[in-house]
């Protein structure tokens, strides 16, 4: 359906993220599956990628993102380098940790991302903590913490939640519903009506929203952001969504009907969804390919990059262990 | 004597328990699909999603449903999936499960298998390559198994299952594909270490898969003419201290492999030990007191290869 | 309220098991304050006594129940030796723990009685076990598990009840809320509607009642438990209590206001509200009196027994460890 | 120098840390009523609950709460309540807080003091009593602290308070009681153990209360002729393995005594760590691998007493 006065130029800056964050992930998985040089598990996100696009460029920079072991989308969303984020996938000097890290780990402090995380539902307290700290320092800062629908199953997602509640914490919750937990269905090991239900009893506003639609959450996010500015209160955004690769880069995710994984291919991919919508409000076809063109070209020139870059300097395996007390074999 | 891998060999016994005892059952994330490593491949076609029980993302739960279960006269094997996330599920195995029998005066049991698949694989990074087996084995009311074998992972899982305590059963993550023969007849009595190597010169204890390692730098200082006794601990928790003070009082050198952190690692036990009841040469060889890279260049770093056995072997004698 | 063909011996059952669970704890409390036998902390229900005396004697005694630290109401309604459980209280030998465990982890499985906990909010899972076991062995046997209102802020409440509805198992949960946790009012650290709410929020069918009327809780119970037994489903009970001591028996509660306490003495004592329904439906008092004091004659007689009880073989300190290994010092 | 308990030098560290700097702050169940042990007496008064925070029955939380709020810039004071009841918080520490610097690369610091109460407290059973020291000890990325005195409590928490690093700070239950002279200028640098005594015949290696019951013993010693030099090491991540090495080359006798099980214990590191450097007669007196009881006369058995350490030290030459 067309809207009267459509932002074209914020539909194509929707677009624009949304394959920028599809060639990253299209590159990294080359990478992995063509060139060997992903060495750990790498999780996609290739179909959810509405989600950040329309989400996170309505934070500040300072603002604050936790992520989980699918956030190379939410990463580069919040504006870190997809060069530093590469060279941390192929465990490189320059990686945004060092090569460190790798892809479950990724962070970048300097545009507010503090972390994916390997431990399934551990960034939901934590980020509670984040927006906690922010409230003490009185900074300002709000915090947008994203989860997957297996974590709700997490006892973190219980006591964050009522975290937020009982201490008031300026925080939007976020559950990327891409239906699946691994290779299991999530509604199969889920009691009850889950996510929304289960947040909407801490008595935390709950919004419901297709998280295929990037015009749409992006139309939602400067409101729950302004609001939870305004109102220092947390807030819970269920988004509904699929992942269309499998769960980690070798997994060929044969525990689910292929047809259902053609059928949203074909009728709900969120990016081909914008690219619709742009063309119905008349956007002319060669800028909307150019979209992906242009980020296909970035994240070759990404790879590129990455594949080039040195390994960490080997004297830097005791770096950042901590500060007091030696690491080495049998310091004194 | 059939050759299988490591991780099948896990699955066969498992099943071959699961047709002995209906009591015995399985429960952990993805189980139904036969578990992320294949270690409980076939075993839903045969038993059923009531007996091969996948599970919510829930460590808490999945340990503590299978301690209420066990309460009441099942026999759980728990899967872990990483021995990192075991850690999820702490109060439950420490406070609940570890200490029941006692604190309720031996009116009940549990009788649990607790597998925690540990140890480095290439670039899993600092949340996917613990070995805490050391923990463990501080831990009253635990055994401590670390097979490093498919022969071993066959008749160690055979002994956990049919065990009463609850059994903490740590598998390494990087020999799942590892094969060898297995003999269904052979069983395994806890505390009870395997000679993998004889030799007069020097005693090298290991466990999991640096003993495999070892082995392997046994049959080079063979070849420099020193006898390296290689004990292969297996349990942990009992531990065979008399085959490893039998050993060290007749070669007067003690060198100790682990993966582990070596701070605090078992091998101080094991050092500790013998230099209170029978001092010698004694060094131990751990990782360093740091994190694990994602990095292969640093995660090397963190590594105990043969060839630092080799090499610690030799100075043994400098 | 008066009525009709009200049933006065279900009413003096409920009040001598009333009367029963206060003169123990009666009894524990003189232990430990003017005797100085008992050790450790002891938590009493006294003000709580209706939720056990209503609920449990629904069950047989083959089904099971899980408590927590404030257990011994719990424990003696199942139907456990109060002298085994004093002779625990006080870590002596032939206590159900062999004097191993005390108060916070009394246990009589012969009674079905699966254990106290010392851990907050642990027994909920771990209940869930116990039913998903029953359940797998096709016993029929279901189970009761009781924790406070604090514990609905830990982590094993959500993957309890989750648990317990994806497994669709035979399991009652009774949040047995005092209104306290230690010395926090549970509200102020509480987001949202509490207990019930969250219950409802896993599907699982949720009743509030008034947990300090007796009568009230023995009409529901053999309705809950038939249904359970039926359809093998877990329901919710809220049972709003409160707790008429300090938390523990060295608690003197500072942290609420008197006028509280005492209001609640006066005007909703459990045991008070059912003398006066046994009264007002004509139960002769002296019927109703000697309630309390055949309680209080057992209970003393317990006490008593108890103290004379010797302490445990020296020798048993390494029994019941485990079966492999030996615990000794240095052992071979 | 002022005369206090134990508890009141915490309570004094921390309400001087919290006037210097605005970023510290406490947060742990019933804090706002002073803590269950006092050791917060009179803090809420002055710093007001948001300083001073009470929390809900969340032990995850607790801990993962404050890890986010340190990742921002403040400098949590996490309260365990009983290091037992820290179990239910043990990803949040071990995967989270510990390896959040090293896996981001250098991007992110944990400045967090995590207080455990441990120890046996007369009657409190299995579930209230344990010391997991070790544990901590073998995770890199922590530093841990047992303090055993007043002064320790006050100088110790002034640095874990300060510390960049995320401190697990294991206070003795038994002692907070204990009273004694704080020099509040004293100041305390992580790894150098304190003499508690002198003495060139005997080197006695000890932490937490068990340091006291030592120092004690040293002088029943120092009666019969025997010289112990008894090391307090305070901290055991690190620690001070130079005095211990120097200690023993003078002595060539070391007792290590330790209230925690011996198997798996800290005393077995220190025990290695000398039979690798500098071997001598070795001794570990610790907790049987057994659990603790609510029967007095059988929680005895486990404990580590004056008495042993005296009857230890005597054997050490038999
Ligand atoms: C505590 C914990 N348990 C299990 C895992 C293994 N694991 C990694 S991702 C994943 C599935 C998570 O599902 P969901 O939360 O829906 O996120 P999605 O992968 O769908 O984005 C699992 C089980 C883990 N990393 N952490
Ligand atoms: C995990 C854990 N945290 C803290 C404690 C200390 N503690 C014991 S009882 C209690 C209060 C529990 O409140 P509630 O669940 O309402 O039960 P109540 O005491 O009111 O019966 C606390 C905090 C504990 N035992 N376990
Ligand atoms: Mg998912
Ligand atoms: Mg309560």
């Amino acid at each position: 359906m067309n809207r009267a006065n459509y932002d074209r130029d914020r539909g194509m800056a929707l677009l624009r993220m949304m394959e920028r964050i599809r060639a990253f992930e299209e590159q990294a998985e080359l990478a992995a599956t063509r060139d060997g040089l992903v060495l750990g598990a790498i999780h996609l996100s290739i179909g959810q990628e509405a989600i950040p696009a329309g989400l996170l460029p309505s934070l500040d920079t300072t603002d604050l993102l936790l992520s989980t072991h699918r956030g190379h989308g939410h990463t580069l969303a919040k504006g870190a380098s997809p060069v530093a984020m590469m060279k941390e996938l192929l465990g490189r000097a320059g990686g945004c940790c060092g090569g460190k890290g790798g892809s479950m780990h990724i962070a970048d402090f300097g545009v507010g991302m503090l972390g994916a995380n390997g431990v399934v539902g551990a960034n939901i307290h934590i980020g509670a903590g984040a927006a906690h700290g922010a409230k003490l320092l009185g900074d300002g800062r709000i915090v947008v913490d994203i989860f997957g629908d297996g974590a709700i199953n997490r006892g973190p997602f219980l006591e964050g939640l009522n975290w937020a509640g009982v201490f008031e914490l300026p925080i939007l919750f976020v559950c990327e519903d891409n239906q699946y937990s691994a290779s299991t269905r999530t509604s199969d090991m889920t009691a009850g009506d889950g996510a929304a239900a289960r947040a909407r009893s801490f008595g935390i506003r709950t919004t419901e929203i297709d998280g295929n639609d990037a015009e749409a959450i992006a139309d939602l996010a400067p409101e729950l952001i302004a609001r939870i500015r305004k109102t220092g209160q947390p807030e819970f955004l269920h988004a509904r969504t699929y992942r269309l690769h499998g769960h980690t880069y070798f997994d060929p995710a044969a525990y689910r009907p292929k047809a259902e994984s053609d059928r949203q291919w074909a009728e709900d991919d969120p990016i081909q969804r914008q690219r619709d919508v742009l063309a119905s409000h008349g956007q002319p076809p060669d800028q909307i390919d150019k979209a992906r063109s242009d980020a296909v070209t970035e994240m070759e020139a990404t790879l590129a990059d990455a594949t080039i870059a040195p390994w960490p300097a080997d004297n830097t395996v005791f770096d950042d262990v901590q500060d007091i007390g030696s690491p080495a074999r049998e310091a004194f | 004597m059939e050759q299988m891998t490591y991780a099948q060999a896990a699955a066969r016994a498992v099943a071959d328990a699961m047709r002995q005892d209906p009591t015995v059952w399985c429960v952990g994330e993805d189980l139904g699909r036969g578990g992320v490593f294949k270690q409980y491949a076939d075993l839903p076609e045969e038993f059923g999603p009531d007996r091969i029980s996948d599970a919510p993302i829930s460590e808490a739960a999945i340990m503590g449903a299978a301690f209420g279960a066990a309460l009441v006269g099942t026999r759980p094997i728990v899967e872990m999936r990483f021995a990192d996330f075991a850690l999820c599920a702490t109060d439950e195995l420490v406070n609940q499960i570890a200490k029941a029998r006692f604190m309720f005066g031996g009116q009940s049991r549990a009788p649990m298998v607790i597998r925690k698949p540990m140890g480095m694989w290439r670039s899993s990074a600092a949340q996917h390559s613990q070995s805490l087996e050391s923990w463990y084995v501080h831990i009253p009311g635990l055994v401590v198994c670390c097979p490093a074998t498919p022969q071993d992972n066959y008749s160690m899982m055979r002994a956990a299952i049919a065990c009463d305590d609850p059994v903490v059963y740590l598998e390494h993550k990087d020999i799942w594909a590892l094969e060898g023969p297995v003999d269904v007849a052979e069983d395994y009595a806890f505390g009870k270490a395997r000679r993998r190597t004889e030799g007069n010169d020097l005693t090298i204890v290991s466990w999991s898969n640096t003993a495999n390692l070892a082995t392997q730098a046994a049959l080079t200082l063979a070849g420099e003419g020193v006898g390296a006794n290689v004990l292969d601990l297996r349990s942990l928790w009992p531990w065979d201290k008399e085959s490893v003070l039998e050993s060290v009082r007749r070669t007067g050198r003690l060198l100790i492999a682990h993966e582990s952190v070596q701070v605090g690692g078992f091998g101080a036990e094991v050092a500790a030990t013998v230099a209170e009841h029978a001092p010698c040469r004694i060094k131990r060889l751990g990782s360093p007191r740091s994190l694990i890279s994602y990095a292969p260049n640093l995660e090397d770093q963190l590594r105990v290869t043969e060839q630092m056995i080799v090499d610690a072997a030799r100075a043994m004698w400098s």
